[in-house]
C-alpha cells in the first residue's frame, strides 16, 4: 500500500543468496526480517522507504509491520543519518570516565549536537546507550568500528579515516 | 588475597584466541565430547544440578533445574537460545567471551543441547558488538568445518546440532529473556506474557531453553574438571567462577574472573584502588540498587550477598564512584538510559521512565521542587512489581536506592539548586535534552 | 423565665390604651413631620427611567457575552457542555472544525434564547474555557420572539462599551472589574 | 460443556464457574463483576500491556487451600482460572495497582474532553472518575505526539493514545491487513501506518469502536455531536445480506452515526465501513417528503400537483382497481419481511416482481498472524476473532440487499427470479400493464434503463420511493417511503436468520413506511390486512409461512452483551458514574 513513487529495488544476487540461505536457518520466514535488515543496510547504505518495501515484499509481511520493527531498533542506519554514524556512550561507567568530555569534544569537531547529522551528511553524532566496553571508556564505534580510550587529540585522525 | 582464577579468561589475552586451533590446543571441544558420549541426557541435568551452576545473566537461576523444565517426550521442536545481548551497564564479560574465546559458548551448548535433546541454537548478539558477531560467526563456521556442528557430531547418531548467530539492532530490551525471542522472531522486542514460561512455550511458541552465554561457556570446565573443583569456588549457595565487570573509578578496570564471594573490598583493591575517597559503588549493573561506601566494603559477591545488602548480584558489574560524583547526576544519566530503552508495551514502565527521568533532570537544573522526591518514589512504587518484564524494576530500584541513600544530595538540590559533594559540579544542566 | 400563654394573654390585658392614647395624636403628627421633611428638605430618590438608571451591581446576571480572544476569534469550543448544563435548554450549538490550525472545534452556529434563560449562570461555571460569561447588562426586551434568539454574532458583541461604561460604574464608585474572572483567566483548551 | 471443562474459582467472595483455560477477566465479566481493561478485547489477542485489569489473585496451594495473599497484583486478563483460586478485584492491592496505573495513563494525556468526540463514552473518563487518583502530581511538560488523518474514516490523536495496542491486533487479526503498528519505542511509542499509506480497509471504521480513548476517532462523526445527547435504537444494516447488528445512535431525530452491535452468530463486533457510513442517503437532499401526481408534457410550466396522503392512496386505489387483471407491482429486496408479507396478502404473487441492488463482490476476511504470533499458547489465542466456520472473522456478503432471502421465503422463487422481472417489463413495452406498483426506496440504486423505458408506456406507475430520481420521474404517482431506520420490521439475512429492526426516526414530512401504504391500500381496496402493526403481521406470517415456522418476534431481536459500564449504562438508560469500586459488584451483565 506504499505509495507509487517509491522505485522498485532488488538485492544483488549474493545478497539474495544469503537471504535464501538465511530462510533455512530459521523455521519461519518472519524470523529473518532482522539479518534481512541487515543486508539491505549494508546493499543499500541505509534503511529507507524502498528498502522496507523490499523487505515486507521478500518477508511476506505488510510495510507497516517493517517500518515498526525497523523503528523499535536504534542501531539500523536511517535514510536521515549521515553516510558515517558515530556512537559515542554515554552511560553512566562511561560518563564517571569521561564521555563528556568525549562527546562536547566531537559535538565541537564536527559543529554539531548529539543527534544531528553534520552538514556534509558525512557524520551522524549519537548518543549510544553503552556499549558494554566500560573497562575502556570512553569509547565510541563508528559503524562497525570500535574506538577504545578515545581522547580529544585522537578524533582529527579518527574522522579523518572516514571520507 | 584472593587471586583471580584464569579459566574463560585464561587466553583472552593472547593474538588468535578465537580460533578453533588456539581452543582445541588448550582441551578444546574434549570436555563435551565426553559428556556427550559417555553421559546420558538425564545424567548432564543432573551433573548440571550437583554442580549447583547458576545463570551468570542477572537472574542466577539455577541451569539444572532450568533444563528440567522442558518438556521431555514432546514431538515439538526444542531450541536454545543464547543471550549474548549484553546491554546492561557496567557488564562486558559477555562481550570479553564472545569476543575472544567464542568456542567455549559453542562447546557448552553441544553439553545444553545433549542434555535437553536440542539441535538447533540461536545466538543472539548486541547489533552494537559487530566485532563479536564476526567472531562468532567465524567459530560457528569453523565449527561446523571440523565437525563440532551440523550432524552426527562426535559421531553420535542423531546428535544434530545447528547454530546460528543472530544480530540485534540496539535495544536493550532484547537481553529480557523473551523480548530476546520476540526478536530472533522478527518483531518488536516486546517481551511476553509469562506464564507461559520459554521452557514451556518460548521461541516460535516451541519450548526453549534461554540461558546467558557465559553460564554455557563454563559448562565444558565444569564437565572438564568435575563438580569438586567447581565447588571448591564459592560458596555453598553460589558456588563457582564468576566474571566480575568492574569500572568506574578504578585505576585498572576489566574482567576479573574470581570465586563467587569476593568482597567489594577484595575487588577494589585488585583493580589497583582509586586516589579519590569511594562513595558508592553499584554490585550487579545499573539496574542494581546502590550501595554506599564505606558501608558495603565487606559485602560477599555471592547471589546471596548483595541481596542481604539491599542490592543483587545481578550481573556482576560492579561500578566504582568516587567522591566527587554527584547523585543525582549518576540517577539522571541511568534513568535517561531507562527511559530511551525502555520497549514502552506496558503503562507503568513506559510512561513511569519518561515521568522520572523529566523529574530527576529538573532537579538536576535546579528547579527541583519540594515533593519531587516523594513524587520519585511514589513512581517507583506505583511501577514496581507491575508490569511484564522486570524494566520496571530496573528503572525503580535505582530510583529507590539513590534517593534513599543520598536524600541529602538530592534535598541539597532541590533546596539550593546545586550540589553538595565535594568538588562536583551539576552537569546534566548541561546535558539537558 | 418561659412565659406561658395565659400570662401573656393576661400581661396584655393589664396594658389597656387610654382613650388619649386610641386618638393617635402623637404618631399622626410625627408621621406628617416626616413627610414634610421629606418635602421640603431632601432631593427626590426616584430615577428618572428611562432617562436614568440606576448603577447596576457588577455581579449581577445579566445577557451572556461570548468572548473573543485578541484575534477576534470566539473562545467557546463548543464542547456543549452549556448546553448540557443549562437547566431551560435555552442554549444550541451546532459544532464544527475550526478554521484555524491552533484549535479543534469552533461553534459554527451558538444561539441563546433570551425568552427561555433563567440567568442561573450554570454556563458560566460549566465552561471550561471561560468563553461564556453572564454580563451585567439588565434589559432583555424584545419586539418579536425572532428577536430573543441572540445568535453567535450577536453574543459576541454583547455589552458594548458604553453600556459598560454605564452600569459597571457599581454603587458610586467602581467595586471590581465588570468580567470576574478576567484576572485569573484559565483557559483550557486551545 | 463437559463438568471436567469447568473450574470453580471465587471472586470477590462470589463462586464463580469458568471454562477451563478461559482468563479470569473474562470469568469476572460473565459473572457481573467489572474488572476495569484497555487492552483486553473478547475478540482480540491477549496483549496485557495496560496494566489496568490488576487483580489480586490467591493461588491454590498444595494443600488445596488458597495461599495468602500474593506479593503483586496480577492482571486479570492473562492469568487463568484455576480451581480454587481466590480473586480479589476491590482490594487495597487491585485498588492502587489501578490508581497508580491511571495516574501513568494521565500524564500524559491532554485535557481535552472537551473537545474531543470520545468524551461520554471514554474509558479513561470513566475509571479516572472511578478508580483515579483525583488529581495528578505530574508538573512537567506534556509529550507532544500530534493528530493525522489515517484514512478516509479515520483520523488519529497521538497525544490521546494510550497504546493498547488494540487497533494494531485489530488490523492483524480480524481486518487481516497489518496496516496499523506501533512505531517507534518507550514513551514515544505512536500508532502508525507505513509511510505514504492510506488506511482505508473497508473494516477500518471498527478501530474507532476499539479504540478505548479518543486516539482514534470517526471522520464522519468528527465534532458532530456530543454522545450523551445520543439516542440509541437497535436496528440490522441494509447494506448486504450479512445483516449486521447496527446500533443507530439519533440526535434530535438525525442520524449522527451508527455502530455495531455486538453479536456473535451474525458480525462479532464489527461493522463494516459501507454500513457505517451508510446512513447518508436517509439525510439526502433529494429525500421526498410529499406525495405528488406527475403531469404530462401537455401541461406547460407546471409539473406536478402535490397530493395529500389520503389523495394519493385514493387514486392509487382507484388505478389498481380500475386495471383489474393488467395491475402489476415490482417490490424490492430492502422491503421488510412484513411488508412482503403485506403485498403478497394483497397482490396476487403470479403478477410481482422483484428488483434489487446489483451484487458487489464478496469480501472475507482472515487474520494474518504472521510467524511472530504474539503467545501462541495462550489459550484460544487462535480462536478469538474467528466467527465463520472457515476462520473467516467477518464477511462483506456479494448481495447487497438485506432482505433477498426474506422475498424468496415470501413471494417464492418465481416472484423473485430475473425472468419474472423480464416478463413484466416487456408486458410493459408491450403496453399489456395499465397500473405499474414499483417499491424503489434502495439507496445508490440505479434503476435500468429497460426499468425506466417500460414505465413510459404504462398509464398508471405508482412509485413509491425514497428520492426524486429517475424513477419518481417516470412516475404517474409518487408516494414517499421510508428509508431503513424509519421503520420497524425483520430482515431475513442471507445465512437464513431473522433479525429485527426498529424505527430510529420518524418519517420525514408526508413519507410513510411502506407498510404503512400498503395498510391504506388494501382499505382503499376493500381488502383490508388483519392488522398494521409489524409484529402482528409478523406472527401472521409465522403462522402462515413454513419457512418462518416457530420463530418468536422477541427471538428476532438480539441484546448484546455490554461489557463496559458505559455501554450497561446506556443500555440501562443510566448514568454511567455509579461506581463499581465503592462495593456493590459491577454495573456489567
Amino acid at each position: 500500500m506504499s505509495a507509487e513513487t517509491v522505485d522498485k529495488r532488488e538485492l544483488s544476487p549474493e545478497a539474495r543468496k544469503e537471504f535464501e540461505w538465511l530462510c533455512g536457518r530459521y523455521p519461519r520466514r518472519r524470523a529473518v526480517l532482522l539479518p534481512l535488515l541487515r543486508i539491505i543496510e549494508r546493499e543499500f547504505g541505509c534503511i529507507d522507504e524502498a528498502g522496507m518495501a523490499l523487505a515486507a515484499e521478500l518477508i511476506g509481511i505488510s510495510a507497516a509491520e517493517v517500518k515498526s520493527v525497523v523503528s523499535f531498533y536504534t542501531h539500523y542506519k536511517r535514510d536521515t543519518d549521515g553516510k558515517y554514524v558515530i556512537w559515542v556512550c554515554n552511560t553512566l561507567p562511561c560518563a564517571l570516565r569521561g564521555a563528556r568530555e568525549l562527546t562536547d569534544a566531537l559535538e565541537r569537531k564536527l559543529g554539531v549536537r548529539c543527534g544531528q547529522r553534520t552538514a556534509d551528511g558525512r557524520f551522524s553524532l549519537k548518543k549510544a546507550e553503552c556499549l558494554a566496553s566500560c573497562d575502556t571508556a570512553p569509547c565510541m564505534q563508528i559503524d562497525d568500528d570500535h574506538y577504545d580510550h578515545v581522547t580529544e587529540q585522537q578524533l582529527d585522525e579518527i574522522l579523518a579515516r572516514y571520507e | 588475597m584472593t587471586e583471580p582464577v584464569k579459566v574463560l579468561t585464561e587466553f583472552v589475552h593472547e593474538d588468535e584466541s578465537w580460533t578453533i586451533d588456539r581452543y582445541l590446543r588448550a582441551g578444546g571441544y574434549e570436555a563435551a565430547r565426553k559428556a556427550c558420549t559417555e553421559m546420558q541426557p538425564e545424567e548432564i541435568i543432573d551433573f548440571v544440578k550437583r554442580s549447583g551452576l547458576r545463570g551468570r545473566g542477572g537472574a542466577g537461576f539455577p541451569t539444572g533445574l532450568k533444563w528440567s523444565f522442558v518438556p521431555k517426550d514432546t514431538d515439538r521442536p526444542k531450541f536454545l537460545a543464547l543471550n549474548g545481548d549484553e546491554s546492561e551497564p557496567g557488564t562486558f564479560k559477555d562481550r570479553l567471551v564472545m569476543e575472544r574465546w567464542p568456542h567455549s559458548i559453542i562447546e557448552g551448548a553441544l553439553i545444553a543441547c545433549r542434555a535437553v535433546g536440542i539441535s538447533t541454537v540461536y545466538l543472539y548478539i548486541r547489533g552494537e558488538m559487530p566485532l563479536g558477531y564476526r567472531r562468532l560467526v567465524g567459530a560457528v563456521k569453523e565449527a561446523y568445518d571440523r565437525g563440532f556442528l551440523g550432524k552426527n557430531i562426535f559421531g553420535i547418531d542423531g546428535f544434530d546440532v545447528d547454530m546460528t548467530i543472530h544480530r540485534g539492532a540496539g535495544a536493550y530490551i532484547c537481553g529480557e529473556e523473551t523480548g530476546m525471542l520476540s526478536s530472533i522472531e522478527g518483531g518488536r522486542g516486546y517481551p511476553k506474557l509469562k506464564p507461559p514460561f520459554p521452557a514451556v512455550s518460548g521461541l516460535f511458541g516451541m519450548p526453549t531453553v534461554v540461558n546467558n552465554v557465559v553460564t554455557i561457556a563454563y559448562l565444558p570446565y565444569i564437565f572438564g574438571r568435575g563438580i569438586e573443583w567447581w565447588r571448591s569456588f564459592g560458596t555453598e549457595k553460589s558456588p563457582g567462577l564468576m566474571p566480575y565487570s568492574v569500572s568506574g573509578h578504578v585505576e585498572r578496570r576489566g574482567v576479573y574472573e574470581l570465586p563467587l564471594g569476593v568482597t567489594l573490598r577484595e575487588l577494589f583493591e585488585l583493580a589497583g584502588g582509586w586516589s579519590r575517597p569511594m562513595k558508592a559503588v553499584i554490585p550487579g549493573g545499573s539496574s542494581s540498587k546502590v550501595l554506599r561506601l564505606p558501608d558495603a566494603w565487606d559485602v560477599p559477591m555471592t547471589f546471596e550477598g548483595p541481596m542481604e545488602a539491599g542490592s543483587m548480584l545481578g550481573s556482576a558489574a560492579v561500578v566504582f564512584m568516587d567522591e566527587t560524583v554527584c547523585m543525582v547526576d549518576a540517577l539522571y544519566n541511568l534513568l535517561r538510559f531507562y527511559e530511551h530503552e525502555s520497549c514502552g508495551q506496558c503503562t507503568p514502565c513506559r510512561e513511569g521512565t519518561g515521568w522520572s527521568v523529566k523529574i530527576v533532570r529538573r532537579i538536576a537544573q535546579g528547579k527541583g521542587r519540594p515533593g519531587d522526591i516523594e513524587t520519585l518514589l511514589g513512581i517507583a512504587d506505583q511501577a514496581i512489581g507491575k508490569t511484564i518484564c522486570v524494566f520496571a524494576e530496573a528503572f525503580g530500584w535505582p530510583i529507590q536506592s539513590y534517593v534513599a541513600l543520598f536524600r541529602d544530595e538530592f534535598e541539597a538540590y532541590i533546596r539550593k539548586g546545586a550540589h553538595v559533594a565535594h568538588g562536583a559540579q551539576p552537569q546534566a544542566a548541561a546535558h539537558a535534552g | 423565665m418561659a412565659v406561658t400563654h395565659d400570662e401573656a394573654v393576661e400581661r396584655t390585658d393589664e396594658r389597656k390604651s387610654s382613650w388619649v392614647e386610641r386618638l393617635y395624636l402623637r404618631e399622626i403628627v410625627a408621621g406628617l413631620a416626616n413627610t414634610f421633611r421629606h418635602l421640603v428638605f431632601e432631593s427626590p430618590f426616584t430615577t428618572q427611567y428611562p432617562e436614568e438608571t440606576i448603577p447596576y451591581n457588577p455581579r449581577a446576571r445579566g445577557e451572556h457575552i461570548l468572548k473573543v480572544d485578541e484575534q477576534g476569534r470566539e473562545k467557546c469550543v463548543a464542547c456543549l457542555l452549556c448546553e448540557a448544563a443549562c437547566p431551560s435548554k435555552c442554549i444550541r450549538i451546532v459544532p464544527g472544525p475550526a478554521p484555524w490550525d491552533d484549535r479543534e472545534r469552533y461553534p459554527v452556529e451558538f444561539e441563546i434564547d433570551m425568552l427561555r434563560c433563567i440567568y442561573c449562570g450554570f454556563c458560566e461555571d460549566a465552561c471550561p474555557c471561560d468563553a461564556i460569561e453572564l454580563t451585567p447588562k439588565p434589559y432583555t426586551v424584545f419586539d418579536r420572539r425572532e428577536t430573543a434568539l441572540y445568535d453567535k454574532e450577536k453574543l459576541k458583541n454583547n455589552y458594548p462599551q458604553d453600556w459598560r461604561e454605564r452600569f459597571s460604574d457599581g454603587y458610586g464608585k467602581q467595586t471590581g472589574p465588570p468580567f470576574r474572572r478576567e484576572a485569573g483567566d484559565r483557559s483550557l483548551i486551545r | 460443556m463437559a463438568e471436567a471443562d469447568k473450574v470453580k474459582l471465587t471472586i470477590d467472595g462470589v463462586e464463580v464457574e469458568a471454562p477451563r483455560g478461559s482468563m479470569v477477566l473474562e470469568a469476572a465479566l460473565d459473572a457481573g463483576i467489572f474488572v476495569p481493561h484497555y487492552c483486553f478485547h473478547r475478540a482480540l489477542s491477549v496483549a496485557g500491556n495496560c496494566r489496568m485489569c490488576m487483580v489480586e489473585v490467591w493461588p491454590r496451594g498444595r494443600d488445596g487451600k488458597p495461599m495468602g495473599p500474593p506479593r503483586k497484583p496480577s492482571i486479570a486478563c492473562a492469568t487463568e482460572v484455576a480451581d480454587g483460586m481466590v480473586v480479589k478485584t476491590k482490594s487495597a492491592m487491585a485498588h492502587e495497582a489501578r490508581q497508580g496505573v491511571l495516574e501513568f495513563l494521565l500524564i500524559n494525556h491532554p485535557l481535552d474532553c472537551p473537545v474531543c468526540d470520545q468524551a461520554g463514552e471514554c474509558d479513561l473518563q470513566d475509571f479516572s472518575f472511578q478508580f483515579g487518583r483525583g488529581e495528578s502530581r505530574f508538573r512537567e511538560e506534556k509529550a507532544i505526539k500530534g493528530a493525522k488523518d489515517f484514512g478516509p474514516e479515520v483520523r488519529f490523536y497521538g497525544n490521546r493514545c494510550i497504546n493498547c495496542t488494540r487497533c494494531v491486533r485489530f488490523t492483524q487479526e480480524i481486518a487481516g491487513s497489518s496496516d496499523l503498528v506501533q512505531v517507534h519505542r518507550g514513551g514515544r511509542n505512536v500508532i502508525d501506518l507505513a509511510d505514504g499509506a492510506v488506511f482505508d480497509h473497508p473494516l477500518s471504521g471498527n478501530v474507532v469502536d476499539l479504540c478505548p480513548v479518543g486516539a482514534l476517532v470517526s471522520r464522519d462523526f468528527l465534532h458532530k455531536s456530543r454522545v450523551w445527547h445520543l439516542d440509541r435504537t437497535d436496528s440490522v444494516c441494509p447494506h448486504c445480506s450479512t445483516g449486521c447488528n447496527i446500533e443507530v445512535h439519533t440526535q434530535d431525530e438525525v442520524v449522527q452515526r451508527i455502530k455495531p452491535r455486538h453479536n456473535p452468530h451474525v458480525n462479532g463486533y464489527w461493522i463494516c465501513d459501507r454500513g457505517r457510513l451508510g446512513y447518508h442517503h436517509v439525510h439526502a437532499d433529494d429525500r421526498l417528503t410529499a406525495a405528488r401526481r406527475n403531469l404530462g408534457p401537455e401541461h406547460e410550466g407546471e409539473v406536478s400537483v402535490r397530493l395529500s396522503f389520503q389523495e394519493a392512496i385514493a387514486e392509487a386505489g382507484a388505478a389498481i382497481e380500475r386495471a383489474g387483471e393488467r395491475a402489476y407491482a415490482i417490490a424490492n429486496a430492502w422491503l421488510t419481511n412484513e411488508e412482503l408479507f403485506a403485498l403478497q396478502t394483497l397482490w396476487p404473487t403470479d403478477r410481482i416482481g422483484l428488483i434489487a441492488r446489483p451484487p458487489g463482490e464478496e469480501q472475507r476476511f482472515y487474520p494474518k498472524w504472521g510467524d511472530a504470533e504474539r503467545n501462541p499458547s495462550l489459550p484460544r489465542q487462535h480462536e478469538r476473532g474467528k466467527l465463520y466456520e472457515d476462520g473467516a472473522t467477518f464477511v462483506i456478503e456479494a448481495d447487497r440487499n438485506p432482505n433477498r432471502t426474506g422475498a424468496l421465503r415470501i413471494l417464492g422463487e418465481q416472484a423473485c427470479s430475473e425472468q419474472r422481472l423480464d416478463a413484466i417489463l416487456s408486458a410493459a413495452l408491450a403496453g399489456e400493464v395499465e397500473t405499474l406498483l414499483v417499491f424503489s426506496g434502495m439507496p445508490d440504486y440505479h434503476p435500468p434503463e429497460v426499468l425506466t423505458g417500460a414505465l413510459a408506456r404504462v398509464a398508471n406507475v405508482i412509485v413509491v420511493d425514497l428520492f426524486d430520481g429517475p424513477l419518481a420521474r417516470a412516475a404517474s404517482l409518487v408516494l414517499p417511503g421510508a428509508a431503513v431506520f424509519e421503520k420497524r420490521g425483520t430482515f431475513t439475512n442471507g445465512r437464513g436468520r431473522t433479525q429485527r429492526i426498529d424505527m430510529a426516526r420518524p418519517t420525514p414530512g408526508q413519507a410513510r413506511t411502506e407498510l404503512e401504504i400498503l395498510f391504506a391500500l388494501g382499505r382503499a381496496l376493500g381488502r383490508p390486512l388483519p392488522s398494521g402493526s409489524p409484529k402482528r403481521l409478523f406472527e401472521l406470517l409465522v403462522e402462515q409461512n413454513e419457512a418462518f415456522a416457530g420463530l418468536r418476534w422477541a427471538d428476532t431481536h438480539h441484546v448484546a452483551p455490554a461489557w463496559s459500564p458505559h455501554m450497561a449504562a446506556a443500555r440501562k438508560g443510566l448514568p454511567v458514574l455509579a461506581s463499581p469500586c465503592a462495593g456493590k459488584g459491577g454495573s456489567s451483565a
